[in-house]
């Protein structure tokens, strides 16, 4: 009979929790967004499914000798796969749009004001009672506004691991968003004339332009933000690997067996930070608030700064483009593109959109090499 | 470091942090246009793969690999 | 002449040991079969070879700081490897069979008795001098009758590591060998007219329902039997993948990259527990009687179960479906449909052969649990 | 643990194991019997990709996150 | 203020070192190489952009904490990375060449005299000042003579990690060179009449043939040379998984997915050892010229076999083809081919070259496990 | 150890290690010439892949392996 009792104290009926209970079911519904709603499923699938695995009673999928557990280790812990991630990235990232038009890059500098707002946002939060972030904990909430994955789970991982699962759910959830979120603001901020001007067809750009590129970025950002450096670094190594034309094995090989097996491996991995001690608490709530207002504010900041550039040359810069900036590429760019042709059915932005987009990658890598610097240890 | 502190501490973030993201992306910009126009003087006509695809291995290249290396070096090792 | 001294001993043939001379024979064996006889190559390939190099003295290439000793504790002690190559698995078997004729389970059922009887079978032998297995080598080896090689590996690895090679080993030959095995068992057990009975067609399985099996399975399995949740999970995980739709990438990254690499390297590390030392024991020789054995006693054990339920159906089953209960798929579903072709050269048994197949991987993988909750420590 | 004990305990083994598995399975049969029923209510006419295919992602999305994670946190943190 | 203190000390301008910025030259400059005189792309891209990573002051991604560091750490200490590109290599050689006409091994034999001259050239260098190479040392240096990557990688991690980027970096460029530094040695050293010689078409091989060679060089190997079992190994089992015919997908596994993604990691993390420290150093200059002389020694070495067995077969083989015995895979045996046209445009010696050029990988291979074998701890 | 042992040893391993790698490859020249005759001997008409590609299981393959396994386990077992 001992047999039976070991058995049913062994079953996750007898050891389930109700954190677990609810945790399996946040699993689900990330699940559920990411296949009804189409949420970014190629991170939400694995992440509500690495969240369901980690939350079984008794099995420890997810902790230090359980397979995610030890992916986690290995892979976001060292800080590994959101570098991956980044090499693939800019191993599939055509940069000419920006090298055609460097100006687009202060669009992409204006959309980190969502990250830096939400900073003190997150800040101020603790005035509330059951908020009570740390300068490392805001600055993880903070670079949400970036819009921008990888570098979240970078950034989360070195300065608060025990928010990465509620600050990764927010940033790939609101990434999904920017169709919903981004179009009010986009009109409430610009005039009609505004969002009907048709900018003029951009020059093409020479291989050797956009073989330099990836050097131009990495040496300025190794001479004035080397915390930024390994993000960057990996952006322009990937995309060095895509444009030098010589290797294509590897470019290959980054954008799609590296990316796509990190990708899985990322996912379950992050969702095994979405515990019930981690996630279900008021912070999340909060996380979850600050993370829209993050790209609400990066949305307002680079429409305005677009509404800047629209007057300082004349007219040639449609505002709209501006939103652009936060990256979320390319889904900003396609709804710069698509608020566009609201106005004027033969105006198509995206092309021009794609020049802040990629631009926001560069501005999130800056500005959490900027925290990283001042605010890690 | 109470509340009131952090939260002036965050403004001040915000401030470096925008400069120093307006300012890198500023330089970014001017460094960019040197660059392309650096390299519409290098290669004007942009055949795009002429200058790389044809395999022109000058005979001095073994030689040049040695001196270049060679240079750095000695630069290194007697910086003055 | 110190160097010629130092030379001589480090070479092979003043180190070769009687034993290795015999494992070097054996993995050449394991690769002929997989080469001349077919015999799961994709397996007994690397396994043989991994054979063949982790007994060649002095380079210690199985030991701890060689390559393949380096990926067995890497990939097989962790238990990662199985757990991916179970994705795989699961991003590859369309479940559809199962969903539309859920009562296929109860074949896959039936035929883990293949898996309890051989062990007592097991422990039986120990009454035989040179037979000492405790209750954990015994599982080990019991597990040899679920016909699944990721499971077999993932529980040998955890109850009895010395006693892999041999399993792995007699777990994949047999599953080459089961178009002999099953068979005779099959016509054995039944009649003419039983073999001859021609099945319905199935329904067609919507795509909601392929969606939600993977979590009905999972969910099942964390509240009733955690201990299987890493292999139901992964398995599951890769099914929802391959059912998804949104994320093809990591449907095809699972079903190629992750299974490709990992089998290559699973397989030599396999390989590296074919030591004379482990390998060259009575136990060896009990292990694969015993294994033998377990495939007998699976493949009836689904035949009877099959003639009970053509019996409760009025004549719906063929009972030759049961023999497919053993998994090793998709060859056990194959020798059903062969043999039912045998009596009736129209009626073809693949398709309804497929539940049971499939839910054999769920029933050896539920078996799996039941030993690593009830013997593990 | 002698040979006899361990055979007693492997025919235990046995009736408990064969137990859960056709347990575990039978439960099985029944919960996915009800999946489907309650699939095919959910999509009936099973036009297969029609429910995910087309992109419709109303405007109340955002808040339905937030109020779903929202109802589980105060569950949790608030039982009874 | 603190803060701009603080911000300032993070910075790369503040922090750069003299050596620093010389290697980040260094690195643009191998990539240059690869990039416009096409030096071996698929290796020096990632190793020069690894050193311009590695070099970037502060941010320590070549560190014990940086990326490329821990992959150095887990692929390159542990000789992971270059023996799973020696599988690749296995995998994507056809050795029918050198099965239909064995003799030319002995070809690839006369051509590591090229290491070993290196080794003696080393040691002779030990009374100039400024330098003081070891044995461990001078043997690492040497390997660069037997023109194969992999194996100057595995050997001079095992010998002497800290020449390795100088090590790998004169490797690759001297067989990027090969076409430069070979046909002047090999016109100097043959009458034209040699270089004349028309070799008889070689028989077709049989696929037993190819299936059992990986298991024959094998097994001597183990009997003779067990330090050179693991380079070997790998090989031939990336061989057999080619030529077995029932493991398709293990062979596209190890010919694509693996040695991409191995080339990438394993080039970033030899670029990690392009240090000032390690690197600005008189001793590079040693290893740039020995590693020339070792090209040219070994080519010479090769050519005079040619011409004894031209003259042992009575004038049956071009000696033209022992050039291509370097290794050098596959721009050695089209040098060898190009300088046969230039004197008879209708003489085409590659396949005829295939077969000292792979039988110089073997030899290689051969030399690094006595080297290994006597040098090594 | 002094510069000229050093190179007393450097020329040493050139004699052994050249040896080595002569006396390795001449016997590989050897076994592959052995090699191709009897594989020319045990596949004469080579239709390549005839005797590998039709699934040839004799029904007394599970047996083989046992017969052969156990007599390699005899062996080691009892050497003499
Ligand atoms: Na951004
Ligand atoms: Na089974
Ligand atoms: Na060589």
């Amino acid at each position: 009979m001992e047999e039976i009792d070991k058995l049913w104290l062994s079953m996750g009926i007898a050891n389930m929790e109700w954190g677990q209970v609810l945790m399996m079911a946040v699993g689900c519904l990330l699940v559920y967004l990411a296949l009804v709603k189409k949420f970014e499923p190629l991170l939400l699938v694995p992440i509500g499914f690495g969240a369901l695995l980690c939350n079984i009673p008794v099995a420890g999928i997810g902790g230090p000798d359980g397979m995610i557990g030890m992916i986690y280790h290995a892979g976001i812990e060292t800080g590994i796969f959101p570098l991956l991630i980044f090499m693939g990235v800019g191993a599939l990232t055509d940069f000419s749009a920006l090298i055609a038009r460097p100006s687009t890059l202060l669009l992409g500098a204006a959309a980190q004001f969502g990250i830096f707002g939400t900073l003190i946002g997150a800040v101020a939060l603790n005035y509330l009672p059951g908020f009570d972030f740390t300068m490392a904990e805001a600055s993880s909430i903070a670079i949400i506004g970036g819009a921008d994955g990888p570098t979240a789970i970078f950034l989360a991982s070195r300065l608060a691991p025990e928010l990465l699962g509620a600050i990764a759910v927010a940033a790939y959830s609101y990434m999904a968003l920017v169709p919903i979120i981004q179009p009010p603001i986009m009109r409430a901020l610009t005039t009609k004339k505004e969002r009907a001007v048709v900018m003029e067809q951009m020059r093409p750009v020479s291989r050797l332009e956009r073989i330099l590129f990836p050097f131009v970025v990495l040496i300025l950002c190794a001479l004035l933000l080397p915390s930024a450096a390994p993000l960057i670094g990996m952006l322009t190594f990937g995309n060095l690997l895509r444009e030098a034309g010589v290797v294509e094995r590897l470019s290959r090989a980054a954008q799609n067996e590296i990316i796509n097996v990190v990708t899985i491996m990322l996912g379950l991995a992050v969702g095994s930070k979405l515990s019930a001690d981690q996630f279900l608490q008021t912070e999340t709530l909060g996380i979850l608030v600050l993370g829209a207002l993050a790209f609400c504010m990066g949305t307002a900041a680079g429409v305005i700064m677009g509404k800047i550039m629209c007057y300082a040359t004349g007219g040639k810069v449609n505002p709209l483009i501006g939103a652009a900036g936060v990256s979320a590429v390319p889904m900003a760019a396609r709804v710069a593109n698509k608020v566009g042709l609201e106005e004027n059915p033969h105006n198509f932005l995206l092309m021009h959109a794609m020049g802040p987009n990629v631009a926001g990658v560069i501005g999130s890598a800056v500005a959490a090499g900027v925290l990283l610097a001042l605010v890690g240890n | 470091m109470n509340d009131s502190s952090l939260l002036f501490e965050s403004l001040w973030l915000m401030v470096i942090g925008m400069g120093i993201v307006y300012g890198f992306l500023l330089l970014l910009v001017g460094i960019l246009r040197l660059m392309s126009r650096v390299a519409l003087r290098l290669a004007p006509d942009e055949p795009p793969p002429a200058p790389l695809a044809h395999r022109s291995i000058g005979s001095g290249d073994s030689e040049d690999l040695i001196a270049v290396i060679s240079a750095a070096i000695a630069r290194y090792r007697h910086p003055r």
